[in-house]
């Protein structure tokens, strides 16, 4: 059997090999790919969409349908998380309380959620540990840093390499590593899970609802020059802000998605003791 | 003169970082191990980094400055963020029980 | 001999890319664990932007941010921008199926209990 | 204004459709009993907006769609004419049907889930009527992935021992066949610099012998053949389609791999061109191979089977089986047959799946359980007989229209392989289900320790509107060759 699955390998290897004989030199500025419509996006991107960053405007606006499947293959990736794996009634399971000021465990056999709103006593997970004070200090420290550049990485996508995916990683990365250095629960008191359900959904909705208010406005679907008639821009300008608009929604599915995907997978779908 | 001296750091930090990776191959056990990889690494992107924003600000422009600050700030955060990882991979394998080599 | 390692050096990381391909491939559809054949997968997609990406590169090109002058710009001097923004779509589709397929290794380790293929198999034939 | 809106209804098919999603998705954070009421309704509307512009291409033509504004090959196109209208309408009427047959059921299985299965469900359609509509190769992968993603997640609702396992395999198989599409797509790209359908079929006929074109050819046909099932690259879809939720399975075994059956002759005749294909490299002989081993390969391993539906997942592969060795034959009455087989097996196998589907909810998933079923669900049984004969290609079911133009065609060729193997394959098929009516009609048990189980009216509206939909095919098969797939094939430039 593992000779049948070498011979497919050296099968398919010897195919794509046979055809890279025919292949236009490696960095070859005449290659055809290079000649044929890439040249029009870096001639016409200035003046058609004022965006200088040619891969923000040719992702977004040239070729900005299969974006919005992007962001909505992200979407999915999140739904199929959430259908998959969360469970919605917990088994029985025994529930423990720490007393925060003297250390003592309580140990309360079965679900409860008696001691939830009390001051002097936190939930914590059967396999608690004491979070290190090291490792939680800096993580305070550092989050506030990251969503800034996350936010920075969003909003400068037109001049430098950036944008939507990039800077909404960043920022759900600041809350996987809160997740991390604290614990689930303390990630899902800073965003809960309904929060990240609408929020991924809101963000997609931006997206094809800028594409949707293109349409309802006259033009096609995302063509985004009509939106000066209700922005005080002219058309060019007007793609820009388009441009603007769905990188911030981008932004916020892949967000949302991330952390959520995170949450599932750590904890098998309870959200309860994660990773 | 400043063009050798970042040279002489960059070229300083690639010997850290190479002993660093030298010593994550070659040592015994998993603490040893890490000890190479949270502080040789930790000083040789220290040194590269402090060379490259040198030589950045040779060429001396506001916008260089601010690409030089850039780079230092990335050497900031690697110097929070690494031995904090570092840290805390031991803490779990202690937590976790691994025995550290005692032998010779 | 000039041409020959001409043809050589306009091709060598095509294969290369080839290499990392195969390798993802034969991960993915040889290996007894789950866990392996998804990172297989993984090798396998990666391989793919990469060969994606050095489709587009151009010897001497530059990253495709222009700057706001008034002169044509000289198509040349930058990479094409087409094959990064094609591959930062299947980034985004490997990093979905990553996503799903490790939710579904998670419900077949909670049936289960392991990830061995043929374990796996074994149990279900009973 | 109603006439550019109802030309606007190409893409609005698609973006209300992940639009209408998202809604139902963030429903399930708002209010959970409002998400399935509100997947039917947009379903619903979204069968009409695909019903209105299924009636614009037949009054006006085939058209164009530019996305953004911006004219092909800078930006992306939708092309629509007769042919995939027709099947996104069908697309949507067999969801539609499916949702409200099992609205109950979807319930009851997934509880609280309920909103995020909907979204799954509208994206799944979605997707596939992306592919089917659009013109531009990397956006196919886009929405190809979309529908693979769905597919993945709603297969793995169901048995859980064995769907999650089933899935996972897909899963690896699905992406390996991506992947290589994607591959494909880049060897056309590195040598044309295109992605738009008709662009790249241009500049192909210019460099035919190219090396790299054959073998982005190969890798693409390889990609959509482990999508489409076709025989060694089947391994997935039996086990796939066996384990998970029965609604489910009704909704993507009709529908997953018919859409890329299309896929197949969409890139075949109007991106590589017919001269490539069957002229320059003989795609005839090796579609013709694969194409009879599929069928016979399915018809005698269905022989085998003892479980309904994994019996069910077998005809699939011998359909398949017929629509690729209809492309193999090459000439235009066996491509005109396997294009019409292609629609017509959309209603046979959702009707199939759907009747055996309430089948097995009534007795048990082995064939052996079926007995004494007739007398239980005389009405169920019915549609299920229907289904199976129009499979067996009876002479006015849809079933018998497709292989007669395939014998047709393949007599024209001289073809004899496929034309013994469709022969073989019909009689192989008459003799599978029949079986499974003797075990129905004729075998009854005598202590009956379940009555039949209580099933809605809108169950068995749903399964009728399945057996209407069947009849119907069959009675309009004329008008369909007529007015769907033959300007398709004109289009095509088929003698």
């Amino acid at each position: 059997m593992r000779y049948l699955y070498l011979l497919l390998v050296v099968l398919s290897a010897s195919v794509l090999f046979y055809a890279t004989l025919d292949f236009p030199q490696w960095g070859d500025p005449n290659s055809p790919a290079s000649l044929h419509v890439s040249p029009v996006y870096l001639q016409r991107s200035l003046e058609d969409t004022s965006v200088p960053n040619v891969v923000t405007s040719v992702l977004a606006d040239y070729r900005g349908y299969d974006t919005m499947f992007e962001t909505t293959v992200i979407f999915t990736a999140g739904l199929a998380c959430f259908v998959l794996l969360r469970v919605f009634a917990p088994k029985m399971k025994d529930t423990y309380y720490r007393h925060i000021q003297s250390g003592v465990v309580l140990h309360i056999k079965g679900q409860t959620t008696l001691l939830d709103g009390s001051r002097d006593f936190e939930r914590i997970d059967s396999r608690w540990v004491p979070a290190d004070i090291i490792l939680k200090t800096i993580s305070r420290f550092l989050i506030p840093f990251i969503q800034l550049f996350a936010l920075y990485v969003v909003a400068h996508g037109h001049h430098s390499p950036g944008g939507g995916f990039q800077g909404g990683v960043i920022l759900g990365a600041s809350i996987i590593l809160l997740s991390i250095s604290f614990d689930l629960r303390t990630g899902l008191e800073k965003i809960h899970e309904r929060g990240l359900g609408l929020f991924s959904a809101t963000g997609v909705f931006i997206y094809t609802g800028i594409g949707a208010l293109c349409l309802i406005l006259g033009k096609e679907f995302l063509n985004y020059g009509v939106l000066s008639k209700i922005l005080p821009v002219d058309p060019v300008m007007a793609r820009s802000l388009g441009i603007f608009g769905v990188e911030v929604g981008v932004a916020i599915t892949v967000m949302a998605v991330m952390v959520s995907i995170y949450n599932y997978v750590s904890s098998e779908g309870r959200l309860d003791e994660g990773l | 003169m400043l063009l050798a001296l970042c040279s002489i750091l960059i070229i300083l930090g690639m010997v850290f970082l190479l002993g660093g990776s030298v010593g994550i191959l070659r040592l015994p056990d998993f603490y040893t191990r890490m000890h190479p990889a949270g502080k040789l690494d930790s000083m040789g992107s220290l040194l590269v980094n402090l060379g490259v924003a040198i030589y950045v600000a040779l060429d001396f422009n506001l916008a260089n400055l601010l690409t030089s600050i850039k780079v230092l700030l990335i050497a900031v955060f690697i110097y929070l963020s690494s031995p904090t990882a570092t840290h805390c991979i031991v803490d779990a394998a202690i937590r976790a029980g691994l025995e550290p080599w005692k032998k010779g | 001999m000039d041409s020959i390692l001409e043809f050589i050096v306009g091709r060598y990381n095509y294969w290369l890319y080839i290499l990392l391909m195969m390798i993802g491939l034969y991960a993915m559809i040889s290996k007894n664990n789950l866990t392996k054949k998804i990172v297989g997968m993984n090798i396998f997609q990666t391989a793919i932007i990469l060969f994606y990406i050095s489709i587009g590169f151009k010897k001497g090109g530059t990253i495709p941010i222009l700057e706001h002058t008034s002169h044509a710009v000289e198509v040349s001097h930058f990479v094409n921008p087409l094959p990064h923004v094609l591959m930062l779509t299947a980034i985004v589709v490997s990093v979905s199926t990553f996503g799903v397929a490790l939710a579904l290794a998670i419900m077949i380790y909670r049936e289960h209990g392991t990830l061995e293929e043929d374990e796996i198999l074994k149990c279900l034939e009973q | 204004m109603s006439g550019t809106m109802t030309y606007h209804f190409s893409v609005i098919l698609v973006t209300f459709g992940l639009l209408l999603s998202f809604i139902t998705y963030a429903m399930t954070w708002i209010k959970r009993s409002l998400c399935l009421p509100f997947a039917v309704l947009s379903i619903g509307f979204l069968s009409y907006c695909s019903f209105s512009l299924f009636i614009l291409v037949i009054e006006r033509g085939p058209f164009e769609y530019y996305l953004g504004g911006w004219p092909p090959p800078i930006g992306i196109a939708y092309y629509i004419d007769e042919l995939n209208a027709f099947l996104s309408l069908l697309v949507y009427l067999v969801a539609l049907i499916n949702l409200l047959c099992n609205r109950e059921r979807f319930l009851e299985k997934q509880g609280d889930r309920i909103g995020g299965t909907m979204a799954l469900y509208i994206l799944f359609i979605t997707g596939l009527n992306g592919i089917l509509l659009t013109a531009d190769l990397f956006n196919l992968y886009v929405l190809l992935e979309i529908a693979s993603l769905t597919g993945y997640a709603l297969l793995a609702i169901g048995d859980k021992r064995q769907a999650p396992f089933a899935s996972l395999n897909y899963v690896f198989l699905g992406t390996i066949g991506a992947c290589f599409y994607l591959l494909g797509v880049g060897y056309l790209y590195i040598k044309t610099g295109s992605l738009n359908m008709q662009d790249v079929s241009r500049l192909i006929t210019q460099i035919p012998k190219s090396p790299t074109i054959l073998s982005g050819f190969i890798f693409i046909l390889i990609g959509i053949w482990i999508k489409m099932g076709l025989f060694p690259f089947h391994i997935w879809l039996p086990r796939a389609y066996t384990n998970t939720f029965g609604p489910i399975s009704s909704l993507i075994a009709p529908l997953g791999t018919k859409v890329m059956a299309y896929v197949i002759f969409r890139v075949i005749l109007f991106v590589f061109g017919k001269e490539f294909s069957f002229e320059i490299y003989s795609l005839g002989h090796v579609a013709t191979l694969f194409g009879v081993a599929a069928i016979l390969y399915g018809a005698i391993t269905a022989l085998r089977q003892t479980d309904l539906r994994r019996m069910l997942c077998f005809v699939v592969i011998t359909e398949i089986g017929y629509i690729v060795a209809g492309l193999g034959v090459g000439n235009i009455n066996a491509i005109r047959g396997s294009l019409l087989h292609l629609l017509n097996d959309v209603a046979m196998t959702f009707c199939l799946f759907l009747s055996a589907d309430h089948l097995i909810v009534n007795t048990g998933t082995k064939i052996e359980e079926l007995k004494g079923v007739f007398q239980k669900t005389p009405f169920g049984s019915s549609i299920y007989v229907l289904a199976s004969l129009s499979v067996i290609g009876i002479p006015p079911s849809p079933g018998f229209f497709g292989k007669w133009y395939l014998l047709q065609g393949s007599l024209e060729a001289q073809n004899f392989w496929v034309f013994g193997a469709i022969l073989l394959s019909s009689l192989l098929n008459t003799v599978l289900f029949f079986r499974t009516f003797e075990e129905g009609y004729y075998h009854h048990t005598e202590s009956p320790s379940y009555g039949p189980k209580k099933t809605s009216l809108s169950a068995y509206g749903g399964i009728l509107a399945s057996g209407l939909l069947v009849v119907l095919m069959g009675l309009l098969a004329h008008p369909i060759v007529g007015h769907i797939v033959d300007p398709f094939l004109l289009r095509a430039r088929l003698p």
